[in-house]
């Protein structure tokens, strides 16, 4: 009864939605559980047994992810509403060596990375950061070659999120196929009642949470209201909202555009919104090497930067900023659609906050929609 | 070493052996590296997906990798050729070397020429200066005592700045006498020296007027010869779906994630770097 | 431009991980010289003939002029493990192309503040003036650079972030 | 603020509607508080989004350099940002006579929105109201007021040049600036303070901070004055860096940048206030305008002067030569 009436919620909320974040396979795994909020440590110290943490700590100024060692401290969740840097970088570190090498007299001796990763979970992070890593899923494993450094990590992860109670006020999920509770690529879910947790089990690998919670109380039904209460004022509290069906075809439409020029006249390609991006993934390689030998590197690279396509000829194809703007926008909402099927932004609303010229991503998907339906 | 898994990650290079280095034009900005591979395995294992108009990268250990389109054809077992103009830290680095030296290589990548459509049919080809180099493993592919029967007639048309340019001078040799390819070499202006043709290779390409019926044309030369080739073609009747150019892209991992060579949503990379004309006029091109 | 090959060499003739290797007792100071061709270079070269002995620690770079010196290459010579630096040209109002050495003097100071204002030991990065007479004064600045290099200990500014 | 609003108003519609200019160069509100973007007054009707304010954190100068020579264009500057347009005007990037400048007088100075950020410890405000020097933010679950001095850039804090030296028309000073009193400080004290520390430490401050950075180049995009097309830092022949976020690669970076600025940075500190990690390293570039002041004489930037390293004098000082005793 109460499954039922979540549904029909849930389809509510999303009937807006070009695409339905309603996982199916949620309903197959009826665990959820309650946690009162001072057994929340032990909790934790449950999984810190068996896997190692990536939760938000406080850090300098700011709350950062980072690994938890639970034995000298007692963990909660900090206050936030979402980071300022998106987790990405555990998965996809913007330094990574890719493999080392050995030289010998006039021979090379290649050493392949050997790296040990331990189980992890990264804990706490909010629905749009989950979307972030179901694209990043898509995309380094699309086409005939998958991505070994990053599934090797991956492969090991398991991802608990914080559903989001007070999404930031530049915050646009909705408008790409999100919501603040939506438990899309999560494996197991929080919700913060305020003075309980409910934790839900969502994905198949997600059962393996079953033994650290069984000590813990079922559900009832005024929980689950209260969840659904904090779901439908956390979407309330979104301010942007802007139909995104059409926009493939839109920017079909666009590309030789003057709008352009005008989106991309304050922009001082800077690197600022793709490193904080949780889905950009552009990478750059590099050899680092000394006398006995060396190692090749991939690193973050940026598409806003001038170098990015600049070929040894001189030539550049996306020489001027409008034609780096644009590519950044394409990628995004129309070249995933193309290849994948997805939109490749999660809404999260970063580079918005990061951009020292506030060049406003909605602002220009606004210009884009606006124009398009001008046309 | 557990050769089977080094070969599954994608960003891990084989080795190889140089064997020749030869200059192929007057200001030896241009040479041909002739690579052995080191193990079998490895050899086995590239020339399993190997097709002509596909590119390799090139490691230089501890300076970088660079894209280059393979020059050899799947036929001439044993070995490839690469013919590497100096531009780059990687390239210059390369022209440095002796015989003997060990580069990683990773490979092939991308789609290649489009043979299986082709059989049956006429071939056009056209390139301009050293970017007739994966146009030259295709014509070895092309007339190989095993495939020439599969395909029409063979019309090349390649053009260069001057007669020191002309890259693979042995092969071009080799085909001109054949009477089975209509070979046609040509130099932008007059030079004492050269008795054959005088001309932009549109031009020449006008004056051949190869037939466009049951035809298909392979284009691969700098930019400003495709911009003005493709027209012509069109005039002489090909359809785009009938043309098909080799494009050029930075790229860095090959396989279609760095994610710099995009032309529109396709990467040059693993979607290239062959495109029908039909294709390219889709895509949204920067 | 820039000599490629040569800034490359820079790179392969120490590599960052050898000073580690070494022992206290067995450490030698490395120092990399950049000296102006038509000054420094020849007293180096007039010490040698005259058989002047000096530390042979120093390894030398020719430069068209002191002025030819970009700090960053003097930068990147710290970054890759050298454990001093110096930089040598022609005596203020000898430079072979009039002025050079009167710009480099006022980048060189731009350098040497700097690097003191980040709490780099000074004393890693040195510049001289020696003329192509004088092939006891270049002995000389390479002995007092050597004790100063020694007495510094192994160049670890930018190790510890292998 | 309000007085000095008004009367850019009557200058900017004068230069519109005359069209003396093709443009005028100024700020207007961004979708976020505290974050104004570079506004370009094409027409009458955009004066009226034109803002001028405490929280105008861009030097608009860099947006000049895209321009092509001859065109006509107008451009609201404070002094810092004026006396780096004389930067460029010196070095033969920006004509003279291409360029309106409304020079305005500055009050206190900018506000460093990553140290409002720091101060609310990352959280976001959505609000802030302005009373006096109390500065009051507002987001979810939390108020704070903070003072003004907290969160101004650290240059402004110390900075004795605000009237516009090089101007084609002069905003008056208003009456509520007139109150500000010149305190007796020297410019520098920060540095002076700063370079009492031991090595050591002064050598932790920079590790700590230069540790943040991503290597994105904001700074440097937003410095008016890094304007090469191809930096060292993206140079590929030679390679002199592989852009890996070593430690070393990132002081190598900013070290260098801060040389290629030495006399020519005007401290307007841009850069510091687009640094999305808060990097704060206004002292390095500080320390290098103390110098040339000290060293060579050379306190300001004026129009027509040679540039401190583009130049020299016989007698410069020299004692950090070795000298071979």
């Amino acid at each position: 009864m109460v499954k039922k009436r979540k549904k029909k919620k849930e389809k509510q909320e999303n009937q807006n939605n070009q695409k339905n974040q309603d996982n199916p396979k949620d309903q197959q795994y009826s665990i959820e559980k309650i946690i009162p909020k001072d057994k929340f440590d032990s909790l934790i110290k449950g999984l810190y047994k068996d896997f190692k943490l990536i939760v938000p700590k406080e850090a300098e100024n700011e709350i950062e992810f980072d690994y938890l060692d639970p034995e000298n401290e007692k963990y909660q969740f900090p206050e936030y509403q979402n980071l300022r840097v998106s987790p990405k970088k555990f998965l996809f570190p913007q330094k990574e060596v890719l493999y080392s090498f050995e030289k010998e007299g006039t021979g090379i001796k290649i050493k392949e990375k050997e790296e040990k990763i331990d189980d992890q979970i990264i804990f706490g992070i909010r629905s749009c950061d989950a979307r972030s890593y179901k694209i990043l899923d898509t995309f380094f494993s699309s086409g005939k070659y998958s991505d070994p450094y990053y599934f090797s990590k991956r492969n090991k992860t398991l991802l608990i999120g914080l559903a989001c109670n007070d999404p930031m006020s530049t915050c646009f999920c909705t408008s790409v196929g999100g919501a603040p509770f939506s438990s899309e690529g999560l494996d197991a879910i929080l919700y913060d009642l305020g003075d309980n947790y409910i934790f839900k089990i969502i994905s198949e690998k997600g059962i393996i949470f079953e033994k650290y919670v069984k000590e813990y109380p079922d559900v009832n039904k005024v929980d689950l209201k209260k969840k659904e209460e904090l779901a439908t004022s956390a979407r309330g509290k979104i301010q942007f909202e802007i139909n995104l069906d059409n926009i493939e075809k839109d920017l079909d439409s666009l590309f030789e555009s003057d709008i352009w020029t005008k989106v991309a006249r304050r922009c001082l390609s800077c690197g600022a919104c793709s490193y904080v991006c949780p889905t950009c993934h552009c990478f750059d390689v590099q050899d680092k090497s000394d006398k006995s030998g060396g190692k090749r590197v991939r690193i973050w690279d940026n598409c806003q930067s001038s170098i990015f396509t600049l070929e040894a000829s001189g030539h550049n194809p996306r020489n001027s900023g409008k034609e780096r703007t644009r590519q950044r926008i394409y990628h995004k909402f129309n070249y995933y659609l193309k290849n994948y099927k997805i939109l490749g932004c999660v809404g999260c609303g970063r580079c918005i906050k990061v951009c020292p010229t506030n060049r406003d991503l909605r602002e220009s998907l606004k210009i884009v929609v606006e124009t398009a339906e001008k046309a | 070493m557990n050769h089977k898994h080094e070969l599954d990650n994608p960003y891990i290079p084989s080795l190889v052996t140089i064997e020749e280095i030869n200059p192929e034009n007057e200001v030896n900005d241009l040479k041909t590296f002739k690579l052995i591979f080191n193990e079998t395995v490895d050899k086995e294992k590239f020339f399993e997906k190997f097709k002509p108009g596909q590119f390799a990268e090139i490691t230089e250990f501890g300076i970088g990798e660079s894209p280059i389109g393979i020059a050899s054809s799947p036929t001439e077992e044993d070995y490839l050729l690469f013919t590497i103009k100096k531009t780059g830290k990687v390239t210059n680095r390369l022209h440095d070397s002796k015989k003997g030296k060990m580069v990683g290589i990773r490979g092939p990548f991308g789609n290649g020429w489009p043979l299986k459509e082709a059989e049956g049919k006429n071939l056009v080809i056209i390139g301009g200066g050293f970017a007739f180099t994966t146009l030259r493993s295709l014509i070895v592919y092309l007339i190989h005592r095993n495939n020439r029967e599969k395909f029409g007639d063979i019309t090349i048309v390649y053009g260069c700045r001057n007669p020191g340019e002309f890259c693979y001078k042995k092969d071009l040799e080799e085909w001109g006498k054949r009477d089975d390819i209509n070979l046609n070499l040509t130099i932008d202006r007059e030079h004492p020296d050269w008795k054959k043709l005088v001309g932009f290779v549109p031009t020449i390409t006008k004056e051949v007027a190869p037939s466009p019926k049951n035809a298909m044309a392979f284009v691969c030369g700098p930019p400003i010869m495709i911009k003005y080739t493709s027209p012509v073609l069109q005039e002489l009747g090909f359809k785009d779906e009938q043309i098909f150019l080799s494009l050029e892209m930075r790229m860095k991992c090959g396989i279609g994630k760095c994610g710099r060579c995009n032309v529109g949503s396709k990467f040059v990379c693993i979607d290239g770097p062959v495109f029908s004309q039909a294709e390219l006029k889709v895509l949204l091109r920067d | 431009m820039v000599d490629t090959k040569k800034t490359e060499e820079v790179q392969v003739i120490i590599p960052a991980n050898e000073i580690d290797k070494v022992s206290d007792e067995k450490w030698e100071p490395k120092i990399i010289a950049f000296l102006c061709n038509w000054c420094s270079y020849a007293g180096a070269d007039l010490a040698g003939v005259s058989r002047i002995q000096y530390p042979p620690n120093v390894r030398v770079v020719r430069v068209p002029c002191s002025g030819r010196i970009n700090p960053l290459f003097i930068l990147k010579s710290l970054q890759v493990g050298w454990d001093a630096v110096l930089v040598s040209g022609c005596h203020p109002g000898d430079c072979h192309y009039i002025s050079g050495n009167y710009y480099a003097r006022r980048k060189f100071s731009v350098l040497d503040d700097l690097l003191e204002f980040i709490g780099i030991d000074k004393g890693r990065i040195n510049f001289s003036w020696v003329s192509a007479a004088e092939g006891e004064a270049f002995a000389k600045v390479i002995r007092k650079i050597t004790k100063k290099t020694r007495q510094l200990g192994p160049n670890t500014i930018f190790k510890e972030d292998q | 603020m309000e007085e000095i609003r008004k009367s850019l108003n009557v200058i900017v519609k004068s230069l519109i509607s005359e069209k003396k200019v093709e443009y005028v160069l100024g700020f207007e509100e961004g979708t976020l508080p505290l974050k104004p973007v570079p506004l370009y007054i094409e027409k009458e009707e955009d004066i009226d989004r034109l803002i001028w304010n405490e929280y105008c954190n861009l030097n608009l100068v860099k947006f000049l350099l895209e321009e092509p020579h001859g065109k006509k264009i107008g451009i609201i500057l404070k002094n810092c940002e004026i006396r780096s347009l004389i930067v460029l005007i010196n070095e033969k990037q920006i004509n003279r006579e291409d360029i309106v400048i409304i020079g305005v007088p500055c009050s206190y100075g900018i506000i460093d929105i990553n140290k409002v950020s720091k101060l609310l410890d990352g959280k976001e405000f959505t609000e802030f109201k302005k009373n006096g020097n109390d500065y009051t933010f507002k987001g979810v679950g939390f108020k704070k007021i903070i003072k003004l001095q907290d969160i101004l850039s650290d240059s402004c804090a110390y900075c004795k040049d605000k009237n516009p030296v090089e101007y084609d028309y002069l905003v008056e000073t208003p009456n509520e600036f007139k109150k500000i009193k010149d305190e007796d400080f020297d410019e520098y004290f920060d540095v002076i303070e700063f370079e009492k520390k031991t090595p050591k430490e002064r050598w932790a401050y920079f590790k700590k901070e230069l540790e943040k950075c991503t290597l994105c180049m904001a700074c440097r995009n937003a410095c008016p004055l890094c304007y090469c097309k191809l930096c060292f830092i993206d140079s590929n022949q030679p390679q002199w860096f592989d852009k890996t976020d070593d430690l070393s690669e990132k002081m190598l970076f900013h070290m260098t940048r801060a040389i290629h600025l030495a006399g020519r940075c005007t401290g307007c500190e841009a850069c510091t206030r687009a640094c999305p990690e808060g990097i704060d390293i206004h002292l390095l570039y500080k320390k290098l305008r103390k110098m040339t002041k000290d060293r060579w004489k050379v306190d300001k930037i004026e129009l027509g002067e040679p540039s401190v390293l583009g130049s020299y004098k016989i007698d410069d000082p020299q004692e950090f030569m070795v000298k071979e005793d």
